[in-house]
């Protein structure tokens, strides 16, 4: 069973290979003149100002918070989803409970106004 | 009349319920607060008069037995009534309670209400640990007790008032909790908390020992004996009058009642392997502690050092009864030892109150207790010198007074033990009355030179009935103690059948 | 084939740096929040390791509770930290000192 | 895996509060009135109704074990539940004009509690390491968002930092432990467990219980793993100090009793020592420390370390009677601890807290009546008799001197001693420190007469402890 | 040694799949070009080779003479870093993908797991790429199409779980062969909200208009990849094309039957293209919806910020979650000819 995986381990690592062989050919093949202008961030052609590692808006991290829940959520879905057929009735209940909850959560949320963005 | 009457729990709960009503009517109104404490202290003495009168003299077992389940999963009870020894103790409480309230009536302005409630409250715990005869109700009431005087000392007392009122709270505090877990040890032992099914266990020596040591350590801080009295002196300097009167005429003599309900009967050969460092001690507190009066410049300190060391005659007439019994082999000789000490505690108990009380006369006029700041009080308050000259005179063991009987009762029976017992013993009543005589002359006589004395105005008739009650009772045990002593020797001779069951 | 104290010994590798880095990190509040999900995953690898040698699923199926705890229990941890840096302007672990006693 | 369908009428103080949870929820979403209102009212309602049900279900008979063994509902159970409920219902009264005063009173706060409750029960009732883990959780998640209620609180957000650092990391230790337990007994049911400790000597099996006794040590915050509380203590809103001071207290004991009783308690020899240890440190750390504070939040901290400490006797004498010892200390507490808390509260105003020790002087010439409610509190804290707490001391102290650790219980009393010192500082403060001009204290009605009550059950459980020590006793097995 | 050889017999295959997935990919612009030149009546690439065919070729070409533009302030680790990040998952997601029956690389039981792990880790590619550059854009650029990836990850769970639940495995082939027989026995009718959920979502999560404002040119110029240039940005471009192509072939796979045919099983039209082989249906099924992509390009608006996140947590959230419970009834109650 873990022998059907080599496939997947030689695929990433092949794969993390491609990624890295046109940037080293970048590297190599490209030229490579550096030079202050040239390495300044891009802010429309004005000197960059301030820190970039400005605050951003709280709404991506309740994003990001929001999603953590949702995808382990998800992640419980996935093993039932799978079984549904034999579990019948007392599963679906189960997960009925399971998504109620997280349907009452979601209601708050919305209510709350979390996932407004204006 | 009284037939049939839980008379022991109302004694408790009256003036408990009582202070807890005069907390609630006398809140805005203090006229209305003294009189209702006055009719509760009144109705309880009352009633103890008449646990008096109801109680039969000749029989040693406990009388007025109240028994009911407390704490069934252990056992407990509340398990009340009164022999010979307790009996009397408990009139003396309903008799100082009832002075205090009186003598309060209009010295006392700040929470005159509060102040009143907590003498009441205390009134009735302090019966209840005279009449408690389970050992957890008992301990439940002995600590109790240190609610109502940590809040009296710290409320109403003197400048120092916070200090001594810790000191007192921490050092009965811990002589306590040692009690507890020597109780809680006894209980696995007895298979039940009455005080009684402790009797005659047969413990090994080592346990008696650890076991004697923890009683020691509750009741040597309540008596207070030698080495660990200094609270006392503290306390009652703070103390205000009434509080004062109580520390000395009853919380001391709970320590006494400890010696003789719990650590003779329940740890008797402890009793007896230990009786040197108890009558050590005892002699300490008598010679030493008398030195120690004898230089103080502060009316009360005076007067909580005779204290110490009348009851470290107390406790010295308790213990010597090994030593009587292995001198003479005189059976009656130790009982009279037991007998002396009883009456001691009960006659100090009215001379102590007494004291207190004339210092607090004069307190509330000069506002001082400093010795020096009096001298030709005489000559302003006549009515008032007698009955100070009276009581100090009780103090010093003068014949005639209450406090003769219990010390020459002890001194004779201590020459059964030995001479020097008795030599050293005796020595108190040089002390007591150098230290007792030497105060009433500067204070009550000498030249006025001082213009507060001056202004002094003699007492009230309030303070009169005060005093002159007193006085009465001083003088009747004095000239006639047989009924008191007829009281306790059933009790007593039951007591020492069990601490010496060879005899 | 690994054997059980092999896992065992990783995971308990695991924990003593999640602990280390607990107890040795004075600066950054976020090295505390990412040692505690070290611990947690060394937790998970006691417990799927158990679970594989004792042919009983249920270690698994805590493992999945565990998962989800952590999620909760970052974003818990994040959001303090947030209010934290909002109050504070710093999460340096140092600096949490105003209580003293 | 053989398949049985669950008893659910045995979870149901469980299945009500999660059900009302999400009502409370929704219905406070929808409720326009701002001061949440309607959520406090059907909060309480639910919690008390929490309390029936658990009585009804759990109270008396046989333990009955369902879900596959994972859930017991014992008597046991019902206690520990209706404690837990009942204190909430409390701390919640107090605080809710506390809260308001604050700008603090939102409706989250109140499903937080309900959720911290539904992991209480959860433990109360649990009888598998996931589901005490669940419970446990379900708890502290909530626990460590109510210490960071407010957000505008610098100390708040620390208090929030540090006991989020130190209860994930004791739920770490616990997990670790747990892990192991599991690999030693083959499963996660406390009754296998509970057969394989009595199989006999497992290293494994030792080592997971010590990493889960450290874990429970964390959670109760017995010394030396005590350095959170008195900084949470102090940072966190009263209100919801409060709360984690009472109800978690008696659910870190249902933990205890769960896990290393019913699971671990043949092994109690290996067990006693540590627990000697913490008992001990927690007694030494907690009165020493509490003797020098000035802030009557952090003192009640420390004092809470030494009554853990008290507690911890209890069990570590690993009989019946201490368990019942410990249950009786951990309700009483929490009455007490409610009191004192709820004190704080009620004698705060907008923009002040009350909570230094100076806050309280002359208390007894501003009211008399709260002067004589915190001389019980006090009084009971520190064991004397005619409170309740003494009862709690004193079932600890028999406990232990039938189990033949008199030297414990005389090292207990002395510290109970020194303990009593700072409690009186507290009095000292309320009687004999007079203040100038002293105000009158201003409390809402309902506060009043929680308050009132609150003393009162301090007093007459002193006097008539006999139906709640029996409650107790009775719920393992003694008579 | 026959470790070895199995391990070259692997490398063999990957390769198989890789060459043609980097053409297809490189025609994918090309054919984008062509096709959104068409709609808008222009000829598109036409210079290079016969009607620009070479286009592509040359189009790398050029880059990879273009410099590598490291920033100053960039974090050069992560910043080279995120391209492979980005590139890798989109590549590596292949391995359990069946082009036709028992044409897959790794026939895994956990193949849609795996999937989804692997498209979840793109981004990481984003945000590391967005915070490594050290610049606002790129930063901004970064969050927004974090957010969204995000964001839209939920709703295709979902919509996964729904294809779980109808196949009652994770694995792909066993997926496929949940959905044997005609086109109306694909699960794309049954799950049909959930299809239409994952198609948007799919389109979301690589930043295809409509919902491209993480790289949205008139906004916030490039996005997070702003200061990539040379190798560096076509990695990140072939990424994205990459991705198109496994969310296109995803589609194909779990709504459209895969390798089936249209017809299969029918009486007539069955056996009359039974001689085309799976892959070829897979292909065309594959290609349907890389022209849906072009499609969209061409014809819809680019969408604000506000409605993109609206749109996925408000709508398709509790879409999914809806059919979800009916999808639960179909199957325990055996419901049509899917169940």
């Amino acid at each position: 069973m873990v022998e059907s995986y080599l496939p997947i381990l030689v695929f990433i690592v092949l794969a993390m290979g491609i990624g890295i062989a046109p940037l080293a050919a970048g590297f190599i093949l490209a030229p490579h003149r550096p030079e202050h202008e040239k390495l300044t961030p891009y802010e429309c052609g004005f000197e960059a100002f301030e820190d970039s590692r400005m605050q951003f808006d709280v709404r991506y991290y309740l994003v990001a918070i929001l999603f953590i829940i949702f995808d382990l959520e998800i992640a419980f879905l996935f093993p039932w989803a799978i079984v549904l057929d034999e579990i019948g009735l007392f599963g679906f209940g189960a997960m009925a409970i399971f998504i109620g909850v997280l349907l009452v959560g979601f209601l708050y949320e919305w209510k709350k106004g979390a996932l407004e963005w204006e | 009349m009284l037939e049939g009457w839980p008379l022991l729990s109302l004694l408790v709960w009256l003036p408990v319920l009582g202070g807890i009503g005069v907390l609630v009517a006398g809140r805005d109104d203090a006229a209305r607060a003294r009189w209702f404490a006055l009719g509760i202290a009144a109705l309880v003495f009352a009633l103890a008069v008449g646990l008096w009168v109801a109680f039969e003299a000749g029989v040693a077992g406990m009388q007025f037995i109240e028994r009911a389940d407390w704490i069934s999963a252990f056992g407990i009870q509340y398990y009340l009534g009164v022999d010979g020894i307790s009996m009397p103790l408990v009139v003396l409480t309903a008799f100082a309670t009832l002075l205090v309230v009186v003598a309060a009536w209009e010295v006392v302005q700040y929470k005159p209400a509060q102040y009143l409630a907590a003498f009441l409250i205390m009134e009735g715990i302090m019966i209840g640990v005279f009449s408690a005869l389970d050992a957890i109700l008992f301990y439940v009431f002995f600590e109790a007790m240190l609610i109502p005087m940590f809040l009296i000392i710290g409320i109403w007392g003197g400048p120092n008032r916070i200090y001594a009122t810790l000191k007192f709270f921490l050092y009965t505090f811990l002589g306590s909790v040692m009690m507890l877990i020597a109780l809680i040890y006894l209980r696995t032992e007895a298979g039940s908390f009455a005080i009684q099914d402790f009797y005659g266990l047969q413990l090994p020596l080592a346990t008696q020992m650890v076991l004697f040591l923890a009683f020691l350590a509750a009741f040597a801080v309540k008596v207070p004996m030698f080495p660990v009295h200094t609270w006392l002196p503290d306390a009652h300097v703070e103390a205000p009058t009434g509080g004062s009167v109580i520390l000395a005429a009853i919380t001391l003599k709970i320590g006494g009642y400890g010696f003789l309900r719990f650590s003779l009967p329940i740890a008797p050969e402890a009793s007896m392997a230990l009786d040197w460092l108890l009558i050590g001690l005892s002699l300490i507190a008598v010679v030493y502690i008398g030195l120690v009066a004898m230089v103080q410049a502060d009316l009360k300190k005076l007067i909580a050092y005779s204290s110490i060391a009348h009851m470290g005659f107390v406790t010295l007439g308790f213990f010597l009864i090994f030593r009587i019994l292995a001198g003479s082999g005189s059976r009656d000789g130790a009982l009279l030892a037991l007998e002396g000490g009883m009456v001691q505690m009960i006659s100090h108990g009215f001379v102590s109150a007494a004291m207190f009380l004339c210092v607090g006369v004069l307190y509330d006029r000069m506002h001082t207790r400093r010795i020096a700041d009096y001298g030709g009080v005489a000559s302003k308050m006549p009515v008032f010198a007698g009955f100070f000259v009276l009581f100090a005179m009780a103090n010093a063991g003068l014949p005639g007074t209450s406090g003769f009987v219990g010390e020459f009762m002890i001194v004779l029976a201590s020459f059964q033990a030995g001479f020097w017992y008795a030599a050293i013993a005796a020595l108190t009543l040089i002390l007591g009355a150098a230290y007792s005589l030497w105060m009433i002359k500067r204070v009550v006589y000498g030249e006025v030179d001082n213009e507060h004395v001056d202004t002094l105005t003699d007492v009230t008739p309030r303070e009169r009935l005060l005093l002159g009650t007193l006085a009465v009772a001083i003088i009747a045990v004095g000239v006639y103690p047989a009924p008191l002593v007829e009281v306790m020797e059933p009790s007593l001779d039951a007591l020492f059948r069990i601490v010496v069951p060879t005899l | 084939m690994l054997a059980l104290s092999d896992y065992l010994a990783l995971s308990a590798l695991l924990f003593a740096i999640g602990m280390a880095g607990i107890f040795l990190n004075r600066k950054n509040a976020i090295v505390l929040l990412m040692s505690i999900e070290l611990i947690l995953l060394a937790v998970n690898f006691n417990f799927i390791a158990f679970s594989h040698f004792l042919g009983d699923i249920h270690g698994q199926v805590f493992v999945f509770f565990i998962l989800t705890v952590a999620a909760a229990e970052s974003a818990i941890g994040l959001a303090i930290l947030v209010v934290l840096f909002r109050n504070r302007d710093t999460i340096n672990v140092g600096d949490l000192d105003s209580m003293r006693g | 895996m053989p398949f049985e369908m669950p008893q659910f009428a045995l979870a149901a103080p469980e299945i009500w509060l999660g059900v009302m949870l999400c009502v409370v929820l929704i219905a406070d979403l929808f409720d326009r009135g701002g001061e949440s209102l309607l959520a406090f009212y059907l909060t309480q309602a639910t919690l008390v109704g929490a309390m029936a049900l658990a009585i009804h279900t759990h109270w008396g008979g046989d333990a009955v074990i369902t879900f596959n063994g994972m859930y017991i509902s014992d008597s046991l159970a019902a206690v520990l539940k209706v404690a837990i409920a009942g204190l909430t219902v409390i701390t919640l009264g107090y605080g809710r004009d506390y809260l308001r005063d604050r700008d603090l009173l939102k409706g989250e706060i109140y499903l937080l509690v309900l959720t911290a409750t539904l992991g209480m029960f959860v433990m109360a009732s649990a009888s598998s390491l996931l589901v005490l883990y669940m419970g446990l959780e379900l708890l502290s998640l909530s626990l460590y968002a109510m210490v960071a209620f407010d957000r505008d609180s610098r100390i708040g957000a620390e208090a929030a930092m540090k006991y989020f650092i130190l209860g994930a990391l004791s739920s770490g230790m616990l997990l670790y432990g747990m892990s192991m337990i599991y690999g030693a007994a083959g499963s996660l049911l406390i009754n296998d467990i509970a057969a394989a400790a009595l199989a006999g000597d497992n290293l494994l099996l030792a080592f997971g219980m010590t990493f889960a006794l450290v874990g429970i040590a964390f959670k109760f915050g017995a010394a030396p793993f005590h350095m959170w509380v008195p900084d949470v203590y102090q940072g966190a809103p009263t209100a919801v100090t409060a709360f984690l001071g009472t109800a978690p207290k008696v659910a870190a004991l249902a933990l205890f009793l769960r896990l290393m009783a019913d699971g671990l308690g043949d092994l109690h020899a290996q067990w006693q020592i540590m627990g000697i240890i913490l008992a001990a440190g927690s007694l030494v750390v907690g009165n020493l420390f509490a003797l020098v504070q000035t802030s009557f939040k952090r003192m009640l901290a420390y004092s809470t370390v030494s009554h853990i400490g008290f507690l911890f006797l209890g069990l570590v004498a690993g009989s019946d009677e201490g368990y019942a010892a410990a249950l009786f200390y951990a309700i009483s507490y929490g009455i007490m601890a409610a009191g004192a808390f709820g004190m704080i509260m009620l004698l705060s105003r907008r923009g002040f807290e009350a909570d230094m020790i100076d806050d309280l002087s002359g208390l007894n010439d501003r009211h008399g009546g709260y002067a004589l409610v915190m001389l019980l509190l006090m009084f009971s804290m520190t064991g004397i008799p005619g409170t309740v707490g003494f009862y709690a001391k004193w079932l600890v102290l028999s406990a232990l001197v039938e189990a033949g650790l008199i030297w414990l219980a005389v090292l207990a009393v002395v510290f109970a001693v020194i303990g009593a010192f700072y409690y009186l500082r507290v009095l000292k403060a309320v009687y004999f420190d007079r203040v100038d001009s002293p105000q009158p204290v201003e409390a809402t009605s309902g506060q009043q007469v929680l308050m009132w009550a609150n003393g009162g059950a301090v007093l007459l459980l002193g006097l008539f402890p006999d139906t709640l020590i029996a409650t107790c006793r009775a719920v393992f097995g003694l008579g | 040694m026959s470790g070895l050889i199995e391990l070259s017999w692997i490398m063999a295959k990957i390769v198989a799949l890789i060459i043609p997935l980097f053409l297809a990919v490189a025609y994918m612009t090309y054919a984008e070009r062509k096709i959104i030149s068409a709609m808008q009546l222009r000829r598109g690439p036409n210079r290079v080779g016969w009607h620009g065919l070479l286009q592509p070729i040359a189009d790398a070409l050029k880059l990879l003479m273009k410099e590598v533009v490291l920033p100053q302030n960039a974090n050069r680790f992560l910043f080279v870093l995120a391209p492979m990040l980005s590139i890798m998952p989109a590549l590596a997601a292949w391995a359990v993908l069946p082009l036709g029956d028992g044409l897959v690389i790794a026939d895994i039981n956990a193949g849609l797991l795996y999937v989804l792990a692997m498209t979840s880790m793109g981004v990481y590619g984003i945000i590391l790429a967005g915070w490594a550059s050290n610049s606002k854009y790129a930063l901004l650029g970064a969050l927004r199409a974090g957010a969204q990836v995000v964001s839209y990850e939920i709703a295709m769970g979902f919509a996964l779980v729904g294809v779980l639940m109808a196949a009652g495995s994770l694995n792909m082939g066993e997926i496929i062969r949940a959905q044997e027989g005609p086109i109306w026995n694909w699960f794309w009718l049954p799950l049909l909200p959930l299809f239409v959920v994952y198609w948007i979502s799919g389109v979301a999560e690589t930043n295809r208009l409509p919902f491209d404002v993480a790289e949205g040119e008139s906004e916030i110029v490039a996005g997070f990849h702003v200061e990539y240039s040379g190798m560096a940005f076509a990695i990140f471009f072939l990424a994205e094309y990459a991705n198109m192509i496994l969310i296109s072939g995803l589609a194909a796979i779990m709504f459209l039957g895969g390798w089936y045919s249209p017809f299969h099983g029918l009486p007539l039209l069955g056996p009359m293209f039974a001689w085309v082989p799976g892959i070829i249906w897979f292909v065309l099924k594959t290609c349907v919806f890389l022209f849906l992509y072009i499609w969209f390009r061409g014809t819809f608006p680019r969408y604000r910020y506000d409605q993109i996140m609206r749109l996925g947590w408000k709508v398709l959230i509790p879409v999914t979650v809806v059919w979800l419970v009916v999808v639960s009834g179909m199957i325990l109650t055996d419901f049509g000819p899917w169940f």
